[in-house]
């Protein structure tokens, strides 16, 4: 996030969510955002494909396609140019790149998008108009926005809009990914990346890498890693013989699980670190019994760059041990067998720490946004932001305040491009998944929560009325659900959550996710998988039948 | 004070016109008193009747509003002769049309008689009932047909409007109403001048105009009266304080008990929107003010101004802490102005006439008349205007013509179930906001009941607290539980249960309520049970140490028993006796059995005889 | 018609006889009162389907229509009997005797205050003031005031207007 | 802008538009309050904070009456004593005797003030409430109305912090009740099950189902941390009794969420001990030498995954061992495995031959530590995680 959950929910003049299924998914931004609405005066737009609970709340509510995001976003943009609400004084001092912009939305009229959306024109303009004269505004987006073919090409059209409204480097604006999990951002952080060190440096930067080598003492290859979808591919073809898989469970997570199911049980050597025997666990050679949040000590980086203490409550059950004291582990073990041999002289060669916050202190060496970010100044209560560039810096809680990190803000103008599967004869719906309010990502630890599970017990597809008459299933029927990739048993929630033509499902329950479903293919750029929008069919089911 | 000898009615010359009147009329009271006795049937009799004769144009059938005599309703007046006839059925209304309009020749049965003498009198104002009256606020009542604003308008109606808007500036207006001391007859007796004043300093926009009309004290009907007898007065006051203080819009929260009020108040905004009195550029002036009704909902407690306000938002009727005053931040969060039906209705006559001929009226720093419901053990029940300074004996003796039955006064209550009683010694107490509050009663919104021996003053008690207990609104804890604890020991007193040490907490309880609670409901809700433990302790006592209801009211205390000898043994009251208490056989003393009796009294009522006593 | 047919039809709500009263309230603010006002015109309660209508129309929370709904003596929540018989029992009319009108009619009838009969015939309510005090102790049947009422009175006037199915066995 | 008033007899400046109560409490002076909250709305119902204010006709709450230039103000004279006394009297007059047993004993606003103002237990003859206990299925919010003091704390929280406004008070006066909806159970009034209403409820009347008997508030250590579930960052107290976690409850200073949590963090911590967590290291037979001797000899054991049909038995002699049975092993074993494993892979195969799959539910340091690893140790940049999903 460029601005921080507390002046987004209370200097905000407009709030736009496109894409985040705000109040089940981050629901204390939720809530922050209903406040910001009813008692502080904001206005709210929510565009989402599904008629989410924080559409319920919204001054305007927009149903558009799934997989239209771009055509929307630049509907809106051509709306504000002709109308000559942009920013003008923000575009000419702080961006590049607005004619090339302004000649591409040239083409979105409110007609041709609202073709494309499904969005009446008027809803268009209500939008942009509310848009206009409410700044600053800010925009939330999460995973409708990335998990698409064209997922880079979405972010940068939002980028677009909130550059084009000046909505960047104030209370109140910016734009602002809601990140998913509790340290998604620091595992991003700490270059649990391909192409980046600790702090986004980059791999193939030769400074950088020379940075790293000095400070660990070997050599380090400077070819940009494989993402995770990738890993999987290579890993099916035999070109990955081991996989170390700590936290995570590709099994529910990955998109077309029957792929990556043949990919782990071909994997040479597998480890997987975890806390129950998730379904990766199941195909691994290794399990590591690992340590809860409470068990362990350490720091998480929220959504909104703020770095905060995990403090151990309890002691980890029977022989589990926290990650790092694995990965120390192994990592003497490595250097015992001689499997690398770094220099002695290189500051951080060794794997000797008395604690995490020694690991900490390693970190502010090696990683300038972490530089300042130590356990004394968070013990002593610091909120502290990222980039904090030494000790004494107070921390950056609103990002490109007087400038982009980049100079100039580069307007990226960017086309609208179908998904890559749409529905056709054979399958006629659309699929999208997404999460519940009581449960999380891969639901290995919601689904372990006694009363999570009583509330929502067992996955459930969304499907609108006038679908379900069509297809003739009634509420809470058992429905099978079939893409090209696999199929999957479910009860069907017959609600007008969903639009027309739209399926939901999650993939909170293994023997049932949705991911069995989902398409592979990926953004060029970040490599996501388009997990919002595939091809589907929905067969009603006699109630006793469960695969 | 109190030489008045039969002033007229209508006695200040400045306020009569009578200009437009037909030769010959007859008005109808269609008060909501009047109505409940078959007025409306009536009234259709009377053109009926004409209409046969032949009269109709010659003769106009005036609905009009409460004459106050409500006990003698249905009322009907023929004018000009000013002959006022009670009790009239539709079955009377031959006799009037051929005996007085055609014949002349007034209907002695039908004309109000002398208690003592048993004369009948003729004109109205020479009744007992109208004698010390001084009508002000109830001067159009009965007079104009209050669904007609040509009626009002030929009574200087809205000239003071006219005035204010052409000729004074709203600090003026202000100021004038600040001379004439009128107080707010809300109850609390705050200047209303002054109110106005706060809410036009105040800097924030819009503000607004409200008018409580949700009178809720149980046995009091001032403000429903005004409201149907002359809704233009109290709209008029509204349109003036509105251009005072600076308000654009305006309430009337109004009890929904109350339809026939509500309709003719709607009626009055018509016809005043229609004539350009509301809305935009009021009369081409440079002012706009509209007002909407609000129909409560049934809570007494909404007639605290902020519970009001919360009402009028659609909320739950919860009262408000003050400050921050509504003249600062009520409707809305926005400034308001809350005054009573009978405060704005004062308003007109004063621009009219001037600060100074209100300030002569009554007595001083209480200047005017209070409106007072006149009910109870008293034989003339109804609405009286009567000048402040007055005092409570000439109100209850000389109109409302003593106890009824020969029967012995015991006290009267004014303020409600948030007032207080007095007793005997202080009939002669001046009635005003002062002198009442000294001698421990209030002077409320205008009820005033009357107790007589037959009333146990132990019970009296109870039944006020059980009002507030019904009404508290449950937010604050010393009304809410604090109100339940005392009607809890009231209860345990009237069932022949209670000690001494009740008394001590009763007095402990009403302390921490007045202490303690939010608003006027849970301070004042004690009141009625101070005052009467104040003056009449030994009736208190006697239900404690002796277990006797000294009024025979208490049902715990006492006995039904059948006099033998009176008892004729008819079985009128066994047949009746909804629990089969009363046994005997035919033609011989009954007898009832206690054990059995539920003590409604039926058998009592029912017997003929007067043979069932309570002991 | 006998008693027990009363209940078993439980016809379903029209909640389309809503639509013109939230067509005349739309954008005022405070509306929910008359609104609750209306529908009780309109059904005679409130039933619970129009509540969460109202709530649902008005955007406003379930809870707070509810809350207010209870708060006013005026609304009911539950069906009303065929006549409404309300007892006022404000000073003036306690003091002139209806505590008696209501014992007899609770005897007689067999039913609470605030109670409906078992017949669904009639409603006995006791309420504070109907501002008629100098027609003490007064009634209200069906909205038709009747002033000075004595309880043997107010029995024979209800046993001509109120049927009396459930009171028999008694 | 600042207004200087005297509380007490001290002069106190502070910002003009600040209530009484805010006024004493910035210079230090107490004045107990019920149904204020910092976080909410004050409606000056509970009358507890009531003072005195030379001049005001009655006495005044403090937590909602605006200060003035020159007011003075007693915060603890003896009619201001005796009047929440009252107050607390009657409270406790409507209240269960049962501080031995209820769940906030020694955490319970009333419980303190009651004890500071020397009120004694009220006998009385009177009504008491006689609400049902639990009334409510949903599993998370544990109602005791017969506890409730109206102070509405719990209504404001879901109306102004929730924005969701499904409790409300229904009815009036004594009879006045808590009522989630139209009188529902919660769940069918739209009940999000965040917890909130439970975390501003001053008495017992709303409590955590799943801690009911667990622990009260002396007997539990609390131990501040952030929040495991999504990335919004809240903080909160594990409450822990005897090395589990008994109870999650708010840190009004948390900087992101302050009192408010979700249904997940704050009742969907008990995953943590399931029966399911994974307490030993397991390999696969195939990986370890001397398999058999070490489950004779008791130091390893056949795995059985918890509840997955476990036959009753005394463990491993019926199972048979095939190279893909999980062996519980020791961390010396296993960790050697994976060691020698992993450098014999990158001696043949090189580091090409890897792929690491980081986590977003560990730590900073972990996963410093664990790009270390792929990086120094593997030599690969082929490290990711699930940060797309």
């Amino acid at each position: 996030m460029t601005n921080t959950i507390a002046d987004i929910t209370t200097q905000s003049k407009c709030i736009f969510i496109i894409g985040s299924n705000t109040t089940e998914q981050h629901p204390v931004i939720g809530i922050k955002v209903r406040r910001a609405k009813r008692y502080l005066g904001a206005k709210l737009v929510v565009a989402d494909p599904r008629r989410i609970d924080i559409a319920d709340y919204a001054d305007l509510y927009i149903r558009h396609k799934p997989g239209t995001d771009i055509a929307l976003l630049n509907g809106l943009m051509h709306i504000i140019i002709r109308e000559s609400w942009h920013d003008q004084e923000f575009i000419a001092t702080r961006t590049e790149g607005f004619e090339e912009l302004k000649a591409t939305v040239e083409k979105y009229t409110p007609q041709m998008v609202s073709e494309i959306t499904g969005v009446p024109v008027e809803q268009l303009e209500a939008a942009a108009r509310m848009l206009a004269e409410n700044r600053p505004g800010a925009l939330l987006y999460a995973m409708g926005i990335t998990q698409h073919t064209v997922g880079v090409l979405n972010v940068m059209s939002c980028a677009n809009l909130q550059m084009l409204l000046g909505n960047i480097g104030k209370p109140g604006s910016g734009l602002n990914p809601l990140r998913g999990q509790s340290n998604v951002q620091g595992a991003c952080d700490m270059g649990g990346l391909p192409n980046y060190y600790p702090g986004y440096q980059r791999v193939n930067d030769p400074a950088v890498r020379q940075k790293f080598e000095q400070a660990w003492g070997v050599s380090l290859s400077d070819q940009v890693g494989l993402t995770v979808t990738e890993m999987v591919d290579a890993a099916g073809r035999g070109d990955i013989r081991c996989l170390y898989i700590i936290g995570e469970d590709p099994m529910t997570s990955e998109p077309d699980l029957n792929h990556v199911r043949h990919a782990l049980e071909n994997t040479h050597f597998l480890v997987v670190q975890e806390l129950f025997m998730t379904g990766a666990a199941e195909c691994a050679d290794v399990i590591l019994p690992a340590a809860s949040f409470a068990e362990k000590e350490g720091t998480f980086t929220n959504t909104e760059r703020r770095i905060q203490r995990v403090r151990q409550a309890i002691e980890p059950p029977g022989e589990a041990r926290p990650d790092a004291w694995i990965i120390v582990q192994l990592a003497k073990r490595m250097l015992a067998l001689g499997a690398v041999s770094p220099r002695d002289d290189a500051p951080y060669a060794g794997w000797d720490y008395w604690g995490v916050s020694d690991v900490m202190r390693e970190i502010n060496t090696l990683t300038p946004i972490y530089a300042g970010v130590t356990y004394q100044r968070l013990e002593e209560g610091a909120q502290l932001h990222w980039p904090v560039p030494d000790e004494h810096y107070p921390g950056t809680p609103i990002l490109h305040v007087n400038k982009f990190s980049r100079g100039l803000g580069k307007f990226a103008a960017v086309d609208h491009m179908p998904p890559a599967e749409l529905p056709d004869d054979e399958y006629p719906f659309i699929l999208t998944t997404g999460r519940v309010l009581y449960h999380w990502h891969g639901g290995a630890m919601t689904r372990r929560a006694r009363n999570l599970k009583t509330m929502y017990p067992e996955a459930m597809i969304e499907i609108h009325p006038h679908d379900a008459r069509k297809v003739g299933i009634r509420d809470r029927q058992l429905v099978k659900l079939a893409s090209r990739r696999g199929e999957i048993v479910s009860r069907a929630l017959v609600t007008d959550r969903a639009a027309p033509g739209l399926v939901f499902a999650t993939f909170h329950f293994p023997e049932s996710a949705a991911n069995f479903l989902t398409n592979p293919a990926l953004d060029p750029l970040a490599k996501i998988p388009e997990y919002k929008v595939c091809a589907v069919k929905v067969v009603p089911m006699p109630d006793d039948q469960r695969l | 004070m109190g030489e008045q000898t039969n002033v007229r009615i209508v006695e200040d010359a400045a306020l009569t016109s009578t200009k437009d009147l037909p030769s010959q009329w007859i008005a109808v009271c269609m008060g909501t008193g009047c109505v409940s006795s078959a007025s409306a049937e009536v009234r259709q009799a009377l053109i009926q009747e004409l209409e046969r004769h032949g009269l109709s144009s010659q003769v106009e059938v005036r609905r009009t509003g409460c004459f106050g005599f409500c006990a003698a309703g249905p009322i009907v007046v023929i004018h000009p002769d000013e002959t006022f006839y009670t009790r009239v059925t539709p079955a009377d209304v031959k006799d009037i049309v051929e005996q007085h309009i055609l014949a002349n020749r007034r209907v002695e049965r039908l004309m109000y008689r002398d208690p003592v003498t048993k004369v009948p009198i003729e004109k109205w104002y020479e009744i007992g009932f109208y004698s010390k009256q001084q009508r002000i606020v109830l001067h159009n009542c009965g007079i104009i047909d209050p669904e007609n604003i040509d009626h009002y308008l030929a009574r200087e109606g809205y000239q003071a409007l006219h005035k204010v808007l052409s000729e004074m500036t709203p600090d003026q207006v202000i100021d004038e109403v600040i001379r004439s001391g009128l107080r707010g007859r809300g109850g609390g007796g705050f200047p209303t001048g002054l109110k106005w004043k706060i809410t036009r300093q105040t800097p924030r926009w819009p503000k607004y105009v409200i008018c409580n009309a949700d009178e809720g004290d149980p046995g009091a009907f001032m403000d429903r009266s005004t409201l149907e007898g002359d809704p233009h007065s109290v709209i008029e006051g509204m349109i003036i304080a509105a251009y005072a203080i600076g308000a654009r819009y305006g309430y009337i929260y109004c009890r929904a008990e109350y339809p026939l009020a509500i309709h003719r108040l709607q009626v009055a905004l018509d016809q005043a929107r229609q004539r350009g009195f509301l809305g935009g550029n009021i009369r081409g002036f440079d002012f706009s003010f509209d007002l909407y009704i609000k129909e409560g909902a049934g809570a007494f407690v909404c007639g605290e101004e902020t519970a009001l306000m919360a009402s009028i938002q659609g909320d739950r009727g919860n009262p408000w802490p003050r400050p921050p005053y509504p003249a600062v931040s009520g409707l809305w969060g926005q400034p308001s102005n809350v005054n009573n039906v009978k405060s704005y209705a004062y308003v007109p006559h004063i621009i009219r006439l001037g600060a100074d001929w209100f300030k002569q009226l009554g007595a001083p720093d209480n200047p005017g008349t209070a409106i007072f419901a006149l009910t109870g053990m008293v034989n003339n029940t109804g609405l009286i205007e009567v000048p402040m300074g007055i005092t409570l004996r000439e109100i209850i003796y000389d109109i409302g013509g003593g106890i009824p039955d020969g029967r012995k006064f015991k006290a009267v209550q004014t303020g409600g179930p948030l007032g207080g009683c007095l007793p005997e010694a202080y009939l002669d107490t001046p009635v005003d906001f002062d002198s009442l509050c000294a001698a421990g009663a209030v002077m409320g919104s205008g009820g005033m009941i009357v107790a007589d021996e037959t009333t146990c003053m132990v019970e009296f008690a109870k039944y006020f607290m059980r009002f507030a207990c019904d009404e508290s609104c449950g937010k604050c804890p010393p009304c809410r539980i604090g109100s339940t604890r005392m009607l809890e020991t009231l209860e345990c007193i009237t069932a022949g249960l209670g000690t001494l040490e009740d008394l001590d907490y009763l007095r402990y309880l009403a302390n921490g309520m007045q202490k303690g609670s939010l608003c006027a409901l849970g301070q004042l809700a004690p009141s009625p049970v101070m005052s009467a433990l104040r003056h009449f302790e030994d009736e208190f006592r006697a239900h404690i140490e002796e277990r006797r209801c000294p009024a025979g009211k208490c049902h715990a205390l006492i006995t039904y028993e059948i006099i033998a000898d009176l008892c004729t043994g008819c079985m009128v009251c066994a047949r009746n006796c909804p629990t089969n208490a009363i046994r005997g056989e035919k033609r011989q003393p009954h007898v009832i059995d206690p054990a059995l009796c539920e003590r409604c009294g039926l058998c009592k009522e029912l017997c003929k005889f007067d043979a069932i006593v309570v002991r | 018609m006998t008693a027990s047919d009363g209940d078993g039809g439980a016809s379903a709500v029209d909640l389309s006889l809503m639509e013109p009263v939230f067509q005349k309230y739309s954008g005022q603010p405070g509306a929910l009162i008359p609104i609750l006002q209306k529908a009780q015109d309109i059904y005679n309660y409130l039933p619970a389907e129009v509540l969460q209508l109202i709530a649902e129309r008005l955007g406003i929370a379930l809870s707070k229509v509810y809350g207010v709904a209870t708060f006013y003596a005026q609304f009911y929540l539950e069906r009303r009997g065929k006549h409404v018989l309300k007892i006022c029992d404000g000073t003036a009319c306690h003091v002139k005797g209806t505590p008696a009108l209501i014992t007899a009619v609770e005897e007689e009838f067999n039913v609470r205050p605030g109670e409906t009969t078992l017949d669904g015939e009639l409603t006995l309510e006791v309420v504070y003031c109907i501002g008629s005090c100098a027609l003490a102790p007064a009634t209200v049947l069906d909205g038709r005031v009747m002033g000075r009422m004595r309880p043997t009175q107010l029995l024979q006037h209800l046993r001509r207007h109120v049927s009396k199915t459930s009171v028999q066995e008694t | 802008m600042t207004v200087t008033l005297t509380i007490n007899g001290q002069k106190v400046t502070t910002a003009e538009g600040s209530t009484i109560l805010e006024a004493a409490r910035s210079a230090g002076i107490y004045i107990p309050t019920l149904c204020h909250h910092p976080d909410l709305s004050n409606v000056g119902a509970c009358r507890i904070c009531v003072v005195e204010v030379v001049g005001a006709r009655n006495l005044q709450t403090a937590c909602t009456t605006p200060i003035a230039e020159g007011m003075v103000v007693y915060t603890d004279s003896e009619i201001v004593r005796a009047t929440r006394r009252f107050v607390l009297e009657m409270l406790l007059s409507d209240h269960p005797n049962d501080c031995m047993t209820c769940e906030v004993s020694g955490d319970c606003e009333l419980q303190d003030l009651v004890y500071d103002y020397g009120v004694k237990w009220p006998e009385h003859k009177g009504k008491r409430h006689n609400w049902e206990i639990d009334p409510d299925p949903n599993p998370f919010v544990f109602i005791d109305r017969n506890k409730c003091i109206l102070c509405g704390r719990c209504v404001r929280a879901c109306a102004e912090i929730q924005n969701r406004d499904v409790w409300n008070f229904a009815h009036r006066g004594f009879r006045t009740k808590l009522v989630a909806g139209a009188d529902q159970f919660m769940l069918d009034a739209r009940c999000e099950s965040c917890g909130q209403c439970v975390a501003y409820c001053p008495v017992g009347a709303l409590y955590d189902k799943m801690s009911l008997g667990k622990g009260r508030a002396n007997q539990v250590q609390k131990v501040r941390t952030t929040c495991s579930y999504c990335g919004v960052g809240c903080n909160f107290d594990l409450n822990v009794r005897d090395g589990r976690i008994v109870r999650v409850t708010s840190a009004p200073d948390a900087p992101v969420n302050g009192m408010a949590l979700c249904v997940k963090g704050r009742y969907g911590y008990d995953y943590v001990h399931h029966p399911d967590r994974l307490t030993a290291p397991l390999v696969r037979a195939r990986w370890l030498q001397g398999v058999e001797e070490k489950l004779k000899g008791g130091e390893w054991q056949v795995f059985v995954p918890q509840g997955n049909g476990r036959d009753g038995g005394d463990g491993s002699d019926h199972l048979t061992v095939t190279p893909d049975t999980f062996i519980q092993t020791d961390w010396d074993t296993a960790l050697d495995v994976v060691a020698r494993k992993f450098a014999e892979e990158k001696r043949l195969h090189g580091s090409g031959a890897f792929g690491m799959l980081a986590s977003a539910k560990c730590t900073n340091e972990e996963n410093y530590l664990f790009n270390k690893f792929a990086r120094q140790i593997l030599g690969t940049n082929t490290i990711d995680h699930c940060a797309r999903l």
